[in-house]
């Protein structure tokens, strides 16, 4: 069977899809379960294809028998394994959160809710095992359309922004779509290997270097990147609470996955490093957008968008980290794509119990929090540290590899960008904190043992174990950092970086 | 022989040009739904003849049926607009 | 050894007031005898060493416990028991509120301080500086007002922010440099990095770890001062500011290596920063009213005559700076405690007010005196010593402007601290401000500021344990060297 | 391939296009959208993709078409360009 | 925002005319494009799948894991506009308007109010009036069989010739909304209901993913037909063939449901009583 | 100037496919109104699906069905007879996603429609911000 | 509220009838449908044939009641020759009259010969489907259009000039009743 | 070639057909009156057009041609159907929509 993991892995979620829609209309009650059962065993396939590549090396499949230029094909590497273990873990801790909330927010709704939930993460996991540029196309608007739609399910203005979600995301997905077109037309294939085969003798042709430019805009577009990153604020604020804690650390990082896979293994490094040498030009939009990010955050009052533009400044982090074009860099590019994961999971769903509970992410709403519910507020200082990066959260040590990636790159730009995203999300950060903590201002001060306050008053417990597990995650990915680094990582670094 | 079809295909083409122009400068939506009507039968004509040119005219015989078939849907759902909602004009600003 | 970071968030769970202080006890003695069981064995010269995980190659969560870390543990986990004790009473005394968190975030400093003195390398060591940080916050803004959370804001902005600003870019820089960050006896920089280069980690190091109070970063600390005294006491006079030097001191010698400095004079250097911070606080701290912010001024230009020791770059001036961190830390918690106790009593914190408190309050202020004579560096007090030696290191360094530094600021010290004492004492009973209702602290306050003063009389007498450790820190760093 | 026709489509489209984009009245805008994809169909066929252009004349003169007149009956016509 | 586009759109023309001067040759039969992967498709067909139309042979079989996800987006579609527009019904209670058949009286029923009609004799009626245009209710009665025949024709010849599951099950959506839009969206509910329409898509997926499962759990790679050959009486190539038809089927059914069920949601602004 | 026109004609439909995808893309950045940028959005769709199926054409080809059957002696097929058919298969999901993409994208434009009762975005805006 | 609807049995209004399914038509429209897949399919192996049984069966029964509102009659055979019958006449008609009208779309003086008038008439056809067929005849016509048949079987007709309308109802009625038997 | 004969004439009355009813699209004053040439004239220029490709392509006489051409047969029934019930459908939309039908002397629309 473990052969065949790699088809299962993306097979298992869809075809509960179908039954979950079916149990939808027949026996609602069925819904979360299956949907659970879907993402728990995709989750187990995806840790046994991870297993099975870090004992055996990269693993491939053919889907319908037919040899890769001709067929479909999946390949799992090195990269891949670990994003594909990012994205089904993240799918499922979060599914289990989502359950109260969907309860709250639409019961009659659920079917369809977890159909699209699942279907979502099918599409992401089919867009990073994939190995032929067109299939991640197709998987590529499986989720986003079950992303427009999860989206626009919010309240306020969450129509709005996700139909001009719907319109950037088009174009992104068409720009992609006429990048592959045109190395179709020049090389013949939709393989991504077999495209890198062809590829060298025609590196002087301006085609390549089109397709490239627009396949990178397309990319950029869909994750968010700074110039581009218009849609994503509001699209993640307004959407349902366990819908952007869904989305937000799933959509941009594995978009960013397909950046590297574009660059890695279609065009090869020496095309994107030595004959374009973009690497610059990037890296300096990268900064732009980290500190533009950070920038832009400040200026909200809403914890929920706050957190929208802490992700914009993110995905300036990994393209950044991944165009210094070193060992370090790209190491802690991938790197922070699991890190990054796990970090917008904690805060997402940490203010998805807030949302639930208060109904509102908005500052008014945070005062007293610290009291009322210390667990929720307990994870969000998790989160929030990893995010600044602090010892021993992982999102340490991928700053600490950007770094010093960007110091072997002789980068100074980029160390001082994410010096200031630091920065700025510790001011950021303590503000939320000062808020929850401090007002209202000596409202309990002096009270009999201190211990009187308020009463607790916090999200359901569906939501706060999942809310701990990516905590505690956050914390243990931190320390196993070593160990993914040294068995998973170094062998996807490509030769020229080495 | 084939020149001939070639010749008749771009005369209905040029035809549809002229229709189009109804299509598009149309006073009213009506107009402009008599002229994209008039597009659609030019259009499955226009599909035969493409069949004949290319010498393979049952495919093409196929593809003119349903057009034949599903050409009026969207006129009907057009003329079913203007019969519920009563009204040529909305205001416009 | 790993029990030593047992933080005892198990405070969390205890809702019953005697129960949670039980515990409090519980952990800090039982984190005290770990400690002191690992002294011998420090004490014969040998390291212990745990790596408990290997996060990157070269990066590893390691501790090992050697005299410098070991003498800093000591002091601060005796510290550590008498400050619960001492807590308990003020906090009790004031009726404060959320007393739980208090202690849980009092606990969780003092392990990351533990934690930070037994660190292996700078990665460890910036780990636990960040807990520290982060953990003391709610401590600092414990009065939950608008003035602790201005100064909380001033407080993070200055520690964090120059941590993540100057000191990770510095490891970062190192780690590229050298390929490790363990601490080792002569500094792990390789000595073929450009001079410039190394001038600027070394400033982005002394300035990052802001906690040490060096003058251009100095304001946080004075603001802090609104956290329950306590607080005030342990953190600002032993944990928080005792690892920014400590830090210090482990980058002057593990990181940088005492032979490499000297040979490009940047010690030099360092000790002129330092000297100017002395000077400069102890004259601000002359013009304060404010009993707390006196102190914390009066901290700050302590704290440089560790750097400065260090900076000198002698073994005399060395083992100054590291016998100045136990001894300072026990006069100026004598003197941190006193504030707290004469607060508790009378609600008073200014020293215009005190007159006169001395008769009302006599072992308390008698303490104060103790810890007073302790810091100016008079002989009965413990603080004589440190400076004794700071003296001959300055000698040792031929660095007569420092030794300079050292005297004429021991006289602004004995200025600003001996007009207390006598105002205290010296009035009639006509001109005191305190009513006769007025008596002593709690019980709980008054023994363990009681304990303090008379534990900074004895190491003037018995010092024997800490020069013991400085001795073996110092041979370990030069003897190696020396060879 | 037939060029000359697949030039006088293609112009067309172009038109149709344009037109679709120009009108000041949704309804009529769906209507030229359909007109639009039977040029498409077209152009599809005189390219040989018949089953490109079976599908899109399915998909333009059947269902998109009547989906844009569905969404314009609950929504409204006015459009201010 | 007109310039900002102009710009945007003048930049992004500029770059693709400058890649364009470098395109192989229109319509080159030697271009790489013409001559890399597709020539196998085209001259093996015949032989490893027995299906004369290239184009569906590959669409269903060389790259039918695509097909399989194109089929799924119309699902998440469908699911989409459900999700977004369905109005639970106990939300409902509205004006409502009953004609009296024989005479052709229409009377309404207010808001809340509660009235049991003998259902032979009246019918219910949209809530803004529309004539009863019996002409094009009887020309369309009349072609609506046709065009479902002429839809299940175009799945069952994709083998042959042009069509395949979508384009039949276009056809098939586009007669069941000809139904509603020449009658009324009730008498398009009354034959095929929301449950069935819903139903039809993820069943339609199903087959197509359950056909790949099949051959996966006979031994072969995922979407193999040649698994199906353990199964019938027939050869690996012929096996292929009907594993092709097998899948169109499939793809018909959900693109069917799914057509209708989105004209549904988004004709009745997902109440389900009344609408174009 | 000869060749200039050669060019302009030989690769017309590559010249169209960019004209068609900046009206689409014209329409979706600069269109004020929701279902305006959807009509812009398929236009863009379409542009792409014009170029991919312009890659396809052979000259001189015919349409990708192979002619077989009694009448016709089997014999080995030559590629460069027929049309290439790739480029149709995949425009094929290409249609079907936009299809898709439609529907969403006209269900959330009711729905929006229904918030702020206007179409236009520079009215809903507006009503944002007033609110 | 609620009205006193007794049903009056003699104003039977065949269209406003849901269609009765029945074996005959069910059997109809298989044969039907079979004979059209025949005509569509081509193919005449086994293979086919029983997919086209298959498709007929299912339309059969999904839209047998479509297609036949009663069940099946003589009449409905008789019915359906007689509208065969009709059909020639018609074409004759429609070529006609597109005559006229292309005269008078290529005449340049166009504006002064067209004269737009509606005409209104009652048809005297009872049945359902013939109404329908002289409805759909008349715009078949060039020159005519059926606007609208009301319930009561009145026609209005848009006509482009007197010529074309002067016909109405005229001897189109009179073929249609004899088609369908209404004579 | 007298098939190649008819089957010209065919498509040039066919053409001629559409022509005229393009021209009347064009040149017709009113909705009403623009309905008459295009619905119907094309409609019969698609009949005769359709009649003509049945009859050339019936060559070579076989089943499938036959079978081909019956299938042309089949369109022209469905357009038979299908347009006069579109033109009815939109011109009882533009009168319900009331629409006034142009009178002789009204200006042109």
């Amino acid at each position: 069977m473990s052969e065949h993991y790699p088809a299962l892995l993306v097979i298992l979620p869809l075809l509960a899809s179908f039954f979950i829609s079916a149990a939808g209309w027949l026996r609602p009650v069925y819904c979360f379960p299956l949907a659970v059962a879907a993402l728990g065993s995709s989750l187990l396939v995806s840790l046994g294809v991870l297993g099975d590549v870090i004992s055996g090396g990269p693993v491939s499949y053919w889907m319908g028998g037919w040899p890769p230029p001709w067929g479909i094909y999946y390949r799992v590497d090195y990269l891949n394994a670990l994003v594909l273990a990012v994205v089904s873990a993240v799918g499922f801790v979060n599914l289990i959160a989502a359950r109260p909330s969907v309860e709250k927010d639409f019961p009659e709704k659920a079917g369809p809710f977890y159909t699209l939930y699942v279907l979502f993460v099918t599409g992401l996991l089919g867009m990073v095992a994939t190995g032929d540029a067109f299939n991640l196309y197709v998987l590529l608007e499986i989720a986003a359309i079950t992303g427009y739609a999860l989206i626009a399910l919010g309240k306020g203005r969450a129509a709005l922004s996700s139909l001009h979600y719907v319109f950037l995301g088009t174009i992104g997905a068409c720009f992609y779509l006429l990048g592959v077109g045109y190395l179709y037309i020049i090389t013949g294939s939709l393989n991504m290997e077999d495209i890198a085969r062809l590829l060298p003798p025609l590196y002087d042709s301006k085609v390549v270097t089109v397709a490239f430019a627009i396949l990178m805009v397309g990319v950029w577009l869909k994750m968010g990147f700074f110039p581009l990153h218009a849609w994503l604020p509001n699209a993640y604020t307004y959407a349902p609470s366990p819908v952007s804690s869904l989305v937000a650390p799933l959509m941009t990082k594995v978009m960013v996955y397909v950046m590297i896979r574009m660059v890695l293994t279609v065009f090869t490094v020496d095309f994107a490093f030595l004959v374009l040498r973009l690497n610059e030009v990037v890296v300096w939009l990268a900064v732009i957008a980290i500190v533009m990010g950070s920038l832009l955050a400040l200026a909200e009052k809403d914890v929920k968008r706050m957190l929208t533009f802490i992700v914009v400044a993110e995905v300036g982090y990994m393209v950044g980290g991944f165009w210094l074009g070193n060992q370090a860099g790209f190491t802690g590019a991938v790197l922070h794509i699991l890190n990054d994961a796990l970090m917008t999971l904690c805060l997402f769903l940490a203010v998805g119990n807030i949302v639930h509970v208060k109904g509102d992410s908005r500052w008014e709403s945070l005062p007293g929090l610290f009291r009322t519910m210390p667990w929720t507020m307990g994870a969000l200082v998790v989160g929030a540290l990893s995010i600044i990066g602090v010892p021993p959260t992982c999102g340490f040590f991928s700053k600490w590899y950007l770094l010093l990636g960007a110091i072997q790159g002789g980068h100074y730009g980029f160390l001082l960008a994410l010096l200031f995203s630091s920065l700025v999300s510790v001011v950021l950060f303590f503000r939320i904190f000062e808020i929850g903590f401090f007002e209202p201002f000596g409202a309990s001060h002096g009270s009999a043992h201190g211990e009187g306050g308020p009463a607790i008053q916090e999200a359901p417990l569906g939501m706060l174990v999942p809310l701990w597990m990516t905590a505690l995650g956050l914390i243990l990915v931190g320390l196993y950092t070593g160990e993914i680094v040294g068995r998973v990582i170094r062998h996807a670094v490509p030769g020229m970086m080495l | 022989m084939d020149d001939f079809f070639l010749g008749c295909s771009l005369f209905l083409g040029g035809l549809v040009m002229l229709s189009l122009y109804r299509g598009i400068f149309g006073p009213t939506v009506l107009d402009r739904m008599i002229g994209v009507n008039a597009i659609g039968t030019k259009t499955t004509v226009l599909l035969i003849f493409i069949g004949l040119l290319y010498h393979r005219l049952e495919m093409f015989v196929d593809i003119a049926l349903a057009y034949a078939l599903l050409n009026f849907i969207a006129v009907l759902a057009a003329a079913r607009y203007l019969q519920k909602r009563k009204g040529l004009y909305e205001r416009t600003y | 050894m790993l029990v030593s970071l047992g933080v005892v968030p198990i405070l969390i769970s205890s809702r019953n007031a005697n129960v949670r202080e039980a515990w409090t006890f519980g952990a800090a003695g039982l984190k005290f005898l770990i400690i002191l069981s690992m002294l011998p064995t420090v004490l014969e010269g040998r390291e212990l060493v745990c790596t408990v995980v290997e996060v990157l190659p070269g990066v590893a969560l390691r501790l090992r416990v050697d005299a410098l870390g070991m003498l800093f543990a000591l002091v601060a986990s005796s510290l550590w028991i008498i400050t619960s004790a001492y807590s308990i009473g003020y906090m009790r005394g004031l009726d404060e509120h959320s007393q739980t968190r208090y202690f849980c975030f009092f606990a969780l400093a003092l392990s990351a301080t533990i934690g930070a003195a037994f660190s292996a390398n700078l990665f460890t060591l910036y780990l636990f500086y960040e807990m520290l940080s982060f953990a003391t916050y709610p401590l600092v803004t414990h009065h939950q007002d608008a003035e602790a959370r201005r100064s909380g804001r001033k407080y993070l902005l200055y520690i964090v922010g120059t941590s993540i600003g100057l000191v990770l870019p510095a490891m970062v820089i190192s780690y590229h440099l050298s390929g490790t960050l363990e601490f080792s006896g002569q500094g792990f920089l390789p000595r073929s990095t450009s001079p410039i280069l190394l001038g600027v980690l070394l400033f982005m190091f002394l300035f990052g770890f802001a906690k040490a109070a060096i003058m251009p970063l100095h304001a946080w600390l004075p603001a802090a001062m609104v956290a329950p005294t306590p607080v005030s006491a342990l953190l600002h006079a032993v944990a928080v500011v005792k690892v920014g030097v400590f830090s210090i001191l482990r980058i002057l010698t593990g990181v940088f290596g005492l032979d490499l400095l000297a040979s490009l004079h940047l010690g030099t250097a360092v000790a002129y920063v330092a000297a100017f911070t002395i000077i400069v606080a102890s004259l601000i701290a002359l013009t304060q009213n404010e009993m707390k912010r006196l102190l914390a001024f009066s901290t700050i230009g302590q704290l440089s005559y560790i750097v400065l020791g260090a900076a000198l770059l002698s073994p005399k001036g060395l083992m100054g700076g590291m016998v100045h961190i136990a001894m300072h830390a026990f006069g100026k918690i004598t003197l941190f405690f006193c504030a707290g106790a004469i607060y508790v009593a009378t609600g008073k914190k200014y020293i215009s007010e005190m007159v006169g408190i001395g008769k009302r309050m006599p072992v308390t202020m008698a303490a104060f005196f103790i810890g007073a004579l302790s810091i100016i560096g008079i002989p009965p007090g413990g603080g004589f010593l440190s400076k004794w030696y700071l003296v001959l290191g300055a000698l040792q360094a031929d660095q007569f402007p420092l030794l300079l530094v050292i005297l004429v600021s021991s006289l602004l010290n004995a200025a600003y601290f001996i007009p207390i004492v006598y105002r205290a004492f010296f009035v009639g009973s006509q001109e005191t401000n305190f009513p006769d209702t007025v008596s002593e602290a709690p019980i709980f306050c008054v023994a363990p500021l009681a304990l303090t003063a008379l534990i900074s009389l004895a190491l003037f007498f018995y010092p024997q344990p800490f020069l013991d450790l400085a001795q073996l820190a110092v041979q370990a760093l030069l003897g190696e060297t020396g060879k | 391939m037939i060029w000359q026709l697949d030039l006088l489509i293609l112009t067309l489209v172009v038109f149709c296009g344009i037109g679709a984009i120009m009108i000041r009245d949704l309804l009529g805008a769906a209507i030229l959208f359909g007109a639009y994809s039977f040029m498409m169909c077209l152009l599809w066929a005189i390219m040989g993709a018949v089953d490109v252009a079976f599908t899109e004349a399915s998909v333009g003169a059947g269902v998109s078409t009547v989906f844009f007149i569905a969404a314009v009956y609950h929504t409204t016509r006015r459009t201010k360009d | 925002m007109k310039t900002l586009g102009l710009i945007i759109v003048g930049l992004v023309g500029a770059v693709l005319v400058s890649a364009t001067v470098n395109f192989p040759p229109f319509g080159d039969p030697e271009s790489p494009a013409s001559l890399h992967v597709s020539p196998r498709y085209l001259e093996k067909t015949l032989e490893e799948t027995a299906v004369p139309n290239a184009v569906t042979s590959v669409l269903a079989d060389y790259r039918g894991f695509d097909t399989m996800f194109e089929t799924t987006v119309i699902f998440c579609a469908g699911v989409a506009c459900f999700l977004l527009l369905r109005v639970p019904r106990r939300r409902l209670p509205r004006p409502r308007q009953y004609r009296h058949r024989l005479t052709g009286l229409t009377f309404r029923i207010k808001e809340g109010g509660e009235v049991f009609l003998p259902l032979r004799e009246f019918e219910p009626v949209d809530s803004i009036w529309t004539p009863h245009d019996f002409i094009i209710e009887k020309v369309c009665r009349y072609l609506i069989p046709f065009i479902q025949l002429f839809g299940l024709y175009v799945i069952a010849h994709g083998h042959h010739s042009p069509g395949g599951g979508f384009q039949g099950g276009v056809i098939l959506g586009a007669s069941i909304i000809l139904l509603s839009v020449s009658h009324s969206l009730r008498t398009a509910l009354k034959r095929m209901g929301e449950k069935i329409s819903a139903l039809f898509s993820p069943v339609g997926v199903f087959i197509f993913a359950g056909t790949g499962v099949l051959c996966l759990g006979l031994g072969y790679r995922f979407l193999d037909y040649q698994a199906l050959a353990t199964l019938l009486p027939v050869g690996p190539i012929m096996a292929r063939s009907y594993g092709i038809l097998l899948v169109e089927v499939g793809v018909g059914m959900a693109v069917m449901g799914t057509m209708v069920w989105i004209f549904k949601n988004l004709a009745s602004r997902g109440r389900y009583d009344e609408g174009l | 100037m000869e060749e200039f026109l050669s060019l302009i004609i030989e690769k017309y439909n590559y010249w169209i496919y960019i004209t068609l995808m900046m009206i689409g893309l014209y329409a979706m950045i600069a269109k004020n109104n929701l279902v305006k940028k959807i009509v812009g959005m398929n236009i863009f769709q379409t542009a792409v699906i014009l170029f991919y199926v312009s890659t396809g054409v052979k000259k001189g080809a015919t349409i990708p069905i192979i002619e077989h059957g009694h009448d016709v002696a089997h014999q080995a097929v030559r590629a460069a007879d027929y049309i290439n058919p790739l480029p149709h298969v995949l425009m094929l999901t290409a249609i079907v996603v936009s299809v898709a993409t439609l529907g969403v994208a006209l269900a959330i434009a009711i729905k929006v429609y229904h918030r702020y009762l206007s179409l236009e975005e520079d009215e809903i805006l507006e009503q944002i911000r007033g609110l | 509220m609620k009205k006193d609807a007794a049903p009056q049995p003699k104003l039977e209004l065949p269209h406003y009838q849901e269609g009765k399914k029945s074996g005959s038509v069910y059997g109809a429209t298989f044969i039907l449908m079979m004979g059209v897949w025949i005509l569509l399919s081509g193919k005449f192996d086994p293979f086919h044939l029983a997919l086209g049984v298959l498709s007929s069966a299912l339309v059969s029964y999904f839209s047998a009641d479509l297609l036949f509102s009663g069940p099946l009659t003589g009449r409905t055979i008789r019915t359906f020759f007689g509208f065969l019958g009709y059909l020639p006449w018609l074409l004759y008609q429609i070529l006609l009259s597109a005559l006229h009208v292309l005269y008078l779309s290529f005449h340049p003086r166009m504006m002064e010969l067209i004269d737009p008038q509606v005409l209104r008439f009652r048809s005297r056809l009872k049945s359902d489907l013939a109404q329908v067929t002289f409805a759909n005849s008349i715009t078949l016509t060039p020159g005519t259009i059926t606007i609208y048949v009301n319930f009561h079987r009145d026609f209005s007709v848009h006509a482009i000039d007197r010529f074309s309308g002067e016909g109405l109802p005229g001897e189109m009625e009179r073929r249609i009743a004899r088609a369908f038997g209404e004579e | 070639m007298v098939i190649d004969l008819i089957v010209i004439f065919c498509l040039a009355v066919g053409l001629i057909f559409f022509a005229g009813g393009t021209l009347g699209l064009l040149r017709f004053p009113d909705f009403y009156s623009r309905l008459h040439p295009a619905g119907k004239l094309d409609t019969m220029g698609s009949f005769l057009i359709l009649l003509g490709s049945a009859i050339h392509q019936l060559f070579p006489l076989t089943l499938s041609t036959v079978l081909s051409g019956l299938k042309l047969m089949l369109i022209v029934v469905f357009v038979f159907l299908a347009s006069p019930t579109a033109t009815h459908a939109i011109v009882d939309a533009g009168f319900r929509a009331g629409l006034e039908p142009w009178k002789k002397g009204d200006p042109r629309r």
